[in-house]
């Protein structure tokens, strides 16, 4: 094996080399200089190879000859290996990136690179502190002649900011070394460490200089103007290496401070990184440029692997797995990022929709946030997973929930850039394409997806990517040039395929929502079949959220469920993405969903108590003083998914602006993600008292209300998608309902209401999306009078109506049947007014829809429409027979599962099936006698009416008695804007948007707040200075204060 | 499926049948009664007794009808099988095999919910005649069920938990052995609110304004003309009673035989005819804030109670 | 003005820092166990006289590379930074007056001295005080000696980047010497030792430090002169 | 006694770094900031300084022998001058940028490069 002193070694003679060519040759100088950065990677690599593969020991390098405390020395163990790898293949990508400039600069340029580079290596390696001193200076000469190399103007004025701000820094270490050596007597890092600093008079100081200097490199919040101006002005691919590799490097200095500190310095450092990780999140809420934002990103990861270093007392042997996942997260997203940035022309965010014009820039853009953010299957997501785990089973929550909110903001202002992305129109010449750039921009997403893989392969918690659903749902990003009936009929027979495969393991519970999810997403499916293009990036994200589902259903740890979890969540969020104006609800969505999954992960680490693996049967055996606010918490993530009232504002535009056939997926099926994470979390930890309150009177309160704003909401839309999306708000609000009731028949009610919704409600969308397609609008009061045009669309809204409503033919009434059973033996009564005044509340934006849209008077403009396309009107017709079974038997889903259901309420409250005739303990219910007794008298009097009326005379439309004169136009005479004015007078109290106001003030103050505080940087190298300074003193002032 | 068709006891039918040969006269003259009573009392002479009959025969003799599309012709259909599917579905002479109808397909949930069969299938309907009153007789009717609905669910919710069963022939078997122990006396809350909510469902002036004849000339059934005007007669006969029916099963202790029905239900029916031609027309929000503020009170009082 | 008092207020507490560490400082009645090693051990290991010297280019060789790459650093970026700016290749035409009388003299008796002494220093680097950077500096003032006299002088860039490119492969060459036939990266004892006090003694230390003096003369210069044609002529 | 050379050190830093802090010509700064290098510099010798001993230079007068009691501590001297060089380096970045200043904005005022900010 080489010794690594060789990278030193290779990259200092590499520089002088360079300085002996002829000042005009360039090829060759370039060739050395990648030469020697690929030797350094060889090297670095082969010993990571030789740690991490062969498991060898972490090896001393010695200088001169000597022992360490007498010399400088060296140890490369498994972390400087890897840290080494990263730095020189960033080093040598960005050398690719940036062949024009270093031609253009000549060899001086290129041995600045080269020493820069080694420097960094040389800040991983060395366990001198007066040779960390020295490679750091190197680094910041080197930073300070790179940044000249940016084509920015500006970049001057950030290099002398930075080396204002160094020159303090230096000399701030150099006191803090002479006198930390005055006090331990020798300058190597393991002796200090062994000679316990603290206790020897002035050592303690010293070293809060010291750590203070080092601290301070690591641009923390209130003194890191300098470093966001270098991220600004470099040049992108210099940007990339300053914030992987000297961001990487100096953590890990900072780290190696941390063990000659000891342990009475960990809570300094995760409280300096932790307030820099949330402020510089929330500061880049309002930026709008692109790499300054990026800055704020960069700074933000670095304080949140500070606080990852300050626990690593906690932390253990599972230190180097979460710091190592997010820092090379960190390292190639960011990397990744600066090199897309130098591809886009403009800097603004929305400039960067010129990605649009190459695909496969979208998908490394989307890969490099997903590895950002920490979303599954990427090493951030295990690293989080862990870190969250650690810090609950110790009790630091404020830290957890601190770091979470941080990560929450992050996601926000991430996504809502990739919302720019797709969805803001891109100029002609946005992007500045070089072959080179973008080869190096893709190397760094495949070195994302093996990250990804190897960090699944060390997670205890077996590998993400060996899930074959998710496997399948990424199948599809290759095959996206295929056609798309040719993808459909793929993903419609994976959907069938996986259920029948699983089918016998499925309890009848599972099998409930298994059939909704997996047959019933194909059945929605069908409907994709109508788009002729290609439509790319559709498959992906539906499979994505369909193998999301699947995972959920059949997960056993509370690790498989939460990566399924944000898995769909994922999925749907891209799919939602896709609709023509639905860039601000996706956002809102996903916001409202990641914050729903973060409480979830949060619930989780607090029930493990640090149990590697955590069941979730397990839950049951949670300890009480922690049991309810797990509950809690995992509840209100669960309610996110299902929008109850107070967390449901993103459900009425992500449901209404998705496409067509993306609606009812994501309405009829992913809803019900939401109440099978309430039917997993009731079953396993039952009632739980907070505070002495009983929680499932809360969610009892909270589904009542939810049912009633919800139905009341959707009659005064007058968009016909949003009418329907409040009305999912109002029916989850009856499912969570009959959840909280906590008896047999509730939670049956609740089952009833998974298959019901589902049918009724794609149903619905889907024939709502078909006469949008055709009308050209989703304004009821603009259509009218459809129901001669589109007679199946009306059938299949008729059908689906009454079933909604619940009268007796349908099977809506076996709903509110089982439902009134079930609040006989529940123990309270006060939230029933509520849910007896939603229930007829649905009447009304039902009979809404169907009138305004099928009867009345039809316009001029629509005279000419055909019925909806035939792949839209297919699966209606499918749901409408499904509801007609469903409706004459509903033994044949509900039957097992009524048996399976009786272990959790010991018998008591079930229902008896035999004959026809359904019984509890109460009432009786008959479903095929009501059916063939109406059908029969409704046939009577049909063929009565029609032998009486055999001549009847069909008229026009105006044919109407209008007290004499005649109807103007159809305009006038159609009853539809405004449909519920005098409902509105009474009861239009309760629809101010409170919900909506209160989620705009806290976005609207946290960017205010972004937007003031960040005055703070007033771009003069001196305050920054001053900042630094005064972060100094204070942090002094807080340690003498801490000191007992 | 077969063997519960053989064990079906065929003879429901013919009984059912005279069942609604009864109530159906019975509805037509006591109607007609009704109206000549409110017209007494203000003092004119009203209409003879035997008019809805003359009108009945008048519209089924009309030669021409004219018909707006389908479901326009479907309306009266949905309207009058609703009437006559909620008086079936609930057992009319309490203790008599024969006048049990086909109660044995529901219980009382079967009948509260069935009552909206009818008001969706006549909404259906008149909108699509494509008249403007109609539509908006439509949405008041709708508005005010709401309100309305939601005192007569709490009285229901009320007795199904005194008399803990869903069943009507249980509950009206409850209250059999004299008249004390009707509803209206050992849960009178709720029986209030069931009334006050009767009130309002019963298309008489305080809450007629989905009618409202002079303003939107009676509404819904604008265009209704000849043999389906004659389909809605009947049913604006026949659903009353049913529906008065069903408040006599849960709240008046039943009827043992067909007089003693025919009694109690003239007389619940001349509550709201009481009460109506004392009080002007609310409108939709007043009548709303009514039920809200004084029947839903009672309803809640009830159902803590009980 | 608030800049000021708060730039005042910030280093009074700077200012309170260093109180502490300085009445918390108890000089060190004897030497500590790093200083007592080099103490004994640099004569009879390395065979130098000066002990700061072998500290600098053997003990903390590495250092001494570090500090090296940092001028060759700070000479490559100022150069590759000033020839960006300026295109440097316009004649000089405008005469300067000739500078004084006793300064022409003086540099032309004292240059050729400065050279030899800078040359003594870095040659007796392990013997007596002084070293590589010392004589380098010495050099480089000389240079800086001769533009004062005249200017407009332009030294050879070539020769300067030759020699400093040269001096810097020899150090890093040495160093890996070190690690190939001795203990281990920049260990001084590839050649033999010597008899204590001779010139040629100290295994490769004068060798390094000689060629460091050589470097950091060539560096110097080449930035006095970069900066000094940065003078609009 | 010997505290005084620590003294002047830090008094020198803390008046470079007000120079630094407070000035708004970048030369002055760079002085400054030299001023201050050269503080750090002398606190880096004076720490190493024990009294009544002398030079770590082996020769004639201070014999391999008795080194060990005769001489001063010989590593601040090392760091020292390598603390030298490095602040020459910076120095020396900083004349440029201070060129390029000028050249590029025609002012040597630092404050009036702010144009990255917030």
């Amino acid at each position: 094996m080489v010794s690594p002193m060789y990278i030193i070694a290779a990259g200092l003679g590499g520089a002088f080399l360079l300085g002996l060519l002829p000042n005009k040759w360039r090829t060759i100088p370039y060739a050395i200089t990648l030469a020697i950065l690929g030797i350094m990677a060889w090297i670095a690599g082969s010993w990571l190879y030789a740690f991490a593969v062969q498991g060898a020991a972490s090896v001393e390098i010695f200088t001169a000859g000597t022992q360490p405390p007498f010399a400088i020395n060296f140890r490369v163990g498994l972390a400087e290996a890897s840290l080494a790898l990263l730095t020189t293949l960033v080093g040598l990508h960005s050398a690719l990136y940036m062949k024009d400039t270093l031609f253009k600069q000549g060899r001086q340029a290129m041995a600045v690179l080269l020493i820069f580079i080694m420097a960094l290596c040389g800040v991983i390696f060395t366990r001198d502190v007066f040779n960390l001193f020295v490679f750091m200076e190197l680094v910041v000469i080197a930073t300070a002649g790179l940044v000249l190399l940016s084509a920015d103007r500006r970049a001057l004025g950030a290099g002398i900011k930075y080396l204002i701000v160094s020159q303090l820094v230096s000399i701030l270490l150099l006191v803090g070394i002479i006198f930390l050596y005055h006090a331990t007597g020798t300058l190597n890092i393991d002796d200090m460490a062994a000679a316990q600093v603290n206790l020897l008079q002035g050592g303690a100081m010293a070293f809060f200089l010291l750590f203070v200097a080092v601290l301070a490199e690591l641009k923390p919040f209130p003194a890191n103007g300098w470093g966001l101006d270098i991220y600004e002005s470099a040049h992108p691919a210099f940007s990339a290496i300053f914030s992987t590799a000297t961001g990487g490097a100096t953590i890990y200095a900072a780290d190696k401070m941390l063990q000659i500190g000891g342990a009475e310095w960990l809570p300094a450092a995760t409280a300096i990184g932790i307030v820099t990780f949330v402020a510089a999140n929330i500061f880049a809420l309002v930026q709008n440029n692109d790499r300054r934002l990026l800055g704020y990103s960069s700074v933000a990861q670095i304080g949140l692997l500070l606080t990852v270093a300050g626990q690593r007392d906690i932390l253990g042997d599972a230190y180097y797995y979460v710091a190592g996942g997010i820092l090379l997260a960190h390292a190639v997203s960011k990397a990744g990022l600066f090199w897309l940035s130098g591809l886009v022309a403009q800097r603004e965010l929305t400039d960067w929709a010129a990605l649009r014009s190459q695909p496969v820039l979208v998908f490394a853009f989307a890969t490099f946030l997903a590895l950002l953010v920490g979303l599954p299957p990427f090493p951030g997501f295990y690293a989080k997973w862990d870190l969250a785990h650690h810090l609950a089973a110790e009790g630091r929550l404020w830290l957890l929930g601190l770091i979470l909110f941080g990560a929450l903001v992050e996601a926000a202002y991430l996504f809502r850039w990739f919302g720019y992305v797709i969805k803001r129109e891109a100029r002609e010449n946005g992007l500045a394409w070089q072959s080179v750039k973008a080869d190096v921009a893709f190397s760094a997403v495949i070195v994302a997806w093996l990250l990804a893989y190897l960090w699944g392969h060390l997670s205890g918690h077996g590998n993400l990517l060996h899930a074959v659903p998710l496997l399948f749902a990424l199948l599809f990003l290759p095959l996206d040039w295929l056609p798309a009936k040719l993808k459909n009929v793929l993903a419609i027979s994976g959907l069938l395929y996986w259920f029948y495969l699983n089918y016998p393991s499925y309890d009848p519970l599972q099998l409930i929502f298994a059939a909704v999810m997996l047959p019933g997403g194909a059945l929605i499916l069908l409907a994709s079949f109508q788009t002729q293009k290609r439509r790319v990036g559709f498959y992906p994200a539906a499979m994505l959220m369909f193998a999301g589902l699947a995972m959920l259903i059949v997960a056993k740890s509370s690790f498989d469920f939460f990566a399924a979890w944000e898995l769909l969540t994922v999925g749907s969020y891209f799919l939602i993405l896709r609709g023509k104006h639905s860039e601000p609800h996706a956002l809102s969505y996903l916001v409202f969903s990641l914050g729903g999954a973060f409480l979830i992960l949060a619930g989780f680490a607090i029930a493990a108590q640090g149990a590697p693996d955590f069941k979730l049967a397990a839950l049951a055996q949670v300890a009480q003083p922690y049991a309810p606010w797990v509950f809690a918490m995992l509840a209100i993530g669960f309610m996110t998914k299902t929008a109850a009232v107070g967390v449901h504002i993103w459900l009425p535009g992500a449901h209404a602006e998705a496409e067509t056939d993306v609606s009812p997926m994501v309405s009829g099926i992913l809803l019900k993600a939401g109440l099978f994470g309430l039917f997993m979390l009731l079953i396993t930890m039952g009632k739980q008292q907070l505070y002495g309150v009983e929680l499932t009177y809360v969610m009892l309160w909270i589904g009542a209300i939810s049912a009633l704003i919800g139905n009341l909401m959707a009659i005064f839309q007058e968009d016909a998608k949003r009418l329907l999306a409040y009305s999912s708000i109002g029916q989850m609000g009856y499912a969570v309902f009959g959840l909280a009731l906590m008896n047999h028949l509730g939670w049956l009610m609740a089952l009833m209401f998974v298959i019901n919704h589902y049918i009724y409600k794609s149903m619905l969308f889907l024939s709502v999306g078909g006469i949008a397609k055709r009308t050209g609008t989703r304004l009821m009061y603009r259509m009218g009078g459809l129901i001669t045009l589109m007679p199946l669309s009306f059938i299949a809204v008729m059908i689906g109506i009454i079933a909604m409503s619940g009268v007796p033919p349908l099977s809506g009434f076996g709903g509110r049947w089982i439902f009134y059973n079930a609040i006989m033996t529940a123990e309270y009564r006060l939230p029933m007014v509520i849910v007896f005044l939603a229930g007829p509340i649905a009447f009304l934006y039902l009979f809404r829809l169907i009138h305004t849209i099928f009867l009345g008077q039809l316009k001029d403009e629509m005279r000419k429409i055909k019925e909806a396309p035939f792949w839209i009107v297919l699966p209606q017709m499918i749901f409408v027979v499904a509801l007609m079974v469903f409706a004459l038997v509903p033994g044949l889903a509900l039957r097992k599962v009524d048996l399976y259901m009786t272990q959790f309420f010991a018998g008591n409250g079930h229902l008896n099936w035999e004959g026809l005739t359904i019984s509890s303990d109460f009432g009786y219910w008959n479903p095929v006698a009501i059916m063939v007794i109406i059908g029969v008298i409704f046939m009577t009097l049909f063929l009565w009416l029609l032998f009486v009326n055999r001549k009847a005379q069909p008229v026009k439309q105006f044919n109407i008695v209008f007290s004499g004169e005649r109807p103007f136009r159809p305009e006038t005479t159609h009853f539809a804007w405004n449909f519920f004015a005098p409902y509105r007078k009474a009861l239009g109290f309760l629809t101010q948007p409170l919900v909506t106001i209160f989620w705009e003030t806290v976005s609207e103050l946290l960017h205010s707040a972004a937007d003031i505080l960040r005055r703070f940087y007033t771009g003069n190298g001196q305050t920054y200075a001053i900042h630094l300074l005064g972060f100094v003193i204070i942090v002094y002032m807080l340690w003498m204060g801490g000191k007992p | 499926m077969m063997e519960a068709l053989v064990e079906f006891n065929w003879m429901r039918i013919p009984w059912a049948l005279l069942t609604v040969f009864i109530v159906f006269n019975y509805g037509f003259l006591m109607t007609a009664l009704i109206q000549k009573i409110a017209a007494r009392v203000g003092r004119r002479h009203g209409i003879p007794i035997w008019q809805n009959y003359i009108d009945l025969i008048k519209n089924y003799a009309l030669r021409t009808s004219i018909t707006h599309g389908v479901m326009f012709y479907l309306g009266p259909v949905f309207r009058l099988s609703g009437g006559v599917g909620l008086l079936l579905f609930v057992p009319t002479i309490y203790g008599s095999d024969m006048f049990s109808n086909f109660s044995f397909a529901g219980d009382l949930i079967l009948a509260l919910y069935f009552v909206f069969f009818g008001t969706l299938g006549m909404a259906l309907g008149a909108a699509e005649s494509g008249h403007p009153y109609s539509a908006i007789g439509i949405t008041r009717g709708l508005s005010q069920m709401t309100a309305a609905e939601l005192p007569f669910a709490l009285a229901v919710f009320a007795v199904a938990l005194q008399y803990q069963t869903l069943s009507i022939t249980d509950i009206v078997a409850a209250q059999q052995g004299g008249v004390l122990n009707w509803t209206l006396f050992t849960n009178p809350f709720a029986v209030a609110a069931a009334m006050m909510s009767f009130l309002g469902s019963m298309m008489r002036p305080p809450f007629d304004v989905v009618l409202a004849p002079q303003e939107i000339p009676i509404g819904p059934p604008t265009e209704y003309h000849s043999s389906f005007l004659a389909m809605m007669q009947t049913n604006r006969a026949l659903f009353p009673i049913a529906k008065i029916v069903v408040y006599m099963n849960l709240f008046f202790g039943g009827a043992a035989s067909w007089p003693v029905l025919f009694l109690k239900v003239f007389l619940i029916y001349m509550v709201s005819a009481f009460v109506g031609v004392v009080f002007p027309r609310f409108r939709v929000e007043q009548s709303i804030r009514w039920f809200l503020i004084w029947a839903v009170p009672l309803g809640i009082l009830a159902v803590v109670l009980v | 003005m608030i800049r000021n008092f708060a730039v005042f207020l910030l280093l009074l507490g700077l200012g309170a820092i260093f109180l502490h560490l300085l009445d918390g400082y108890v000089p060190a009645s004897e030497l500590n166990q790093t200083a007592r090693y080099y103490a004994e051990h640099t004569a009879q290991d390395l065979g130098a006289a000066n002990i700061v010297t072998a500290i600098i280019v053997t003990y903390r060789g590495l250092d001494t590379l570090g500090e090296v790459t940092v001028l060759f650093l700070a000479s490559t970026i100022i150069g590759m930074v000033l020839a960006q700016g300026s295109k440097r290749q316009r004649a000089l035409q405008r005469k300067l007056p000739a500078s004084g009388e006793l300064l022409t003299t003086g540099s032309r008796l004292l240059v050729p001295l400065i050279l030899l002494f800078g040359a003594y220093v870095f040659v007796n680097g392990h013997l007596t005080p002084g070293g590589g950077f010392q004589g380098g500096a010495i050099i480089a003032s000389a240079a800086l000696l001769v533009l004062l006299t005249d200017p407009l002088k332009r030294f050879s860039h070539k020769l300067i980047a030759l020699v400093e490119s040269i001096s810097g492969l020899v150090f890093v060459g040495v160093g890996v010497l070190g690690m190939l036939l001795a203990g281990g990266f920049l260990d001084n004892r590839i050649l033999p030792t010597g008899e204590f006090g001779a010139l040629f003694s100290a295994g490769a230390i004068p060798l390094i430090y000689s060629f460091v003096g050589l470097k950091v003369g060539a560096e110097f210069t080449s930035m006095l002169t970069n900066l000094a044609e940065t003078e609009k002529s | 006694m010997d505290w005084i050379a620590m003294a002047t050190g830090f008094i020198l830093i803390l008046m470079g770094l007000y120079g630094a802090l407070t000035e708004r010509n970048i030369l002055r700064i760079i002085v400054s900031f030299t001023v201050a290098n050269t503080g750090v510099n002398l606190v880096l010798v004076a720490v190493g300084y024990m009294h009544g001993r002398t030079a770590p230079i082996l020769d004639k007068t201070v014999p391999v022998a008795e080194a060990v009691a005769r001489i001063i501590d010989p590593v601040p001297q090392a760091l020292v001058l390598t603390a030298i060089v490095i602040g020459l380096g910076v120095t020396a970045m900083m004349l440029t940028y201070a060129y390029k200043l000028y050249e590029e904005k025609g002012t040597l005022d630092v404050s009036k490069c702010r144009d990255l900010k917030w």
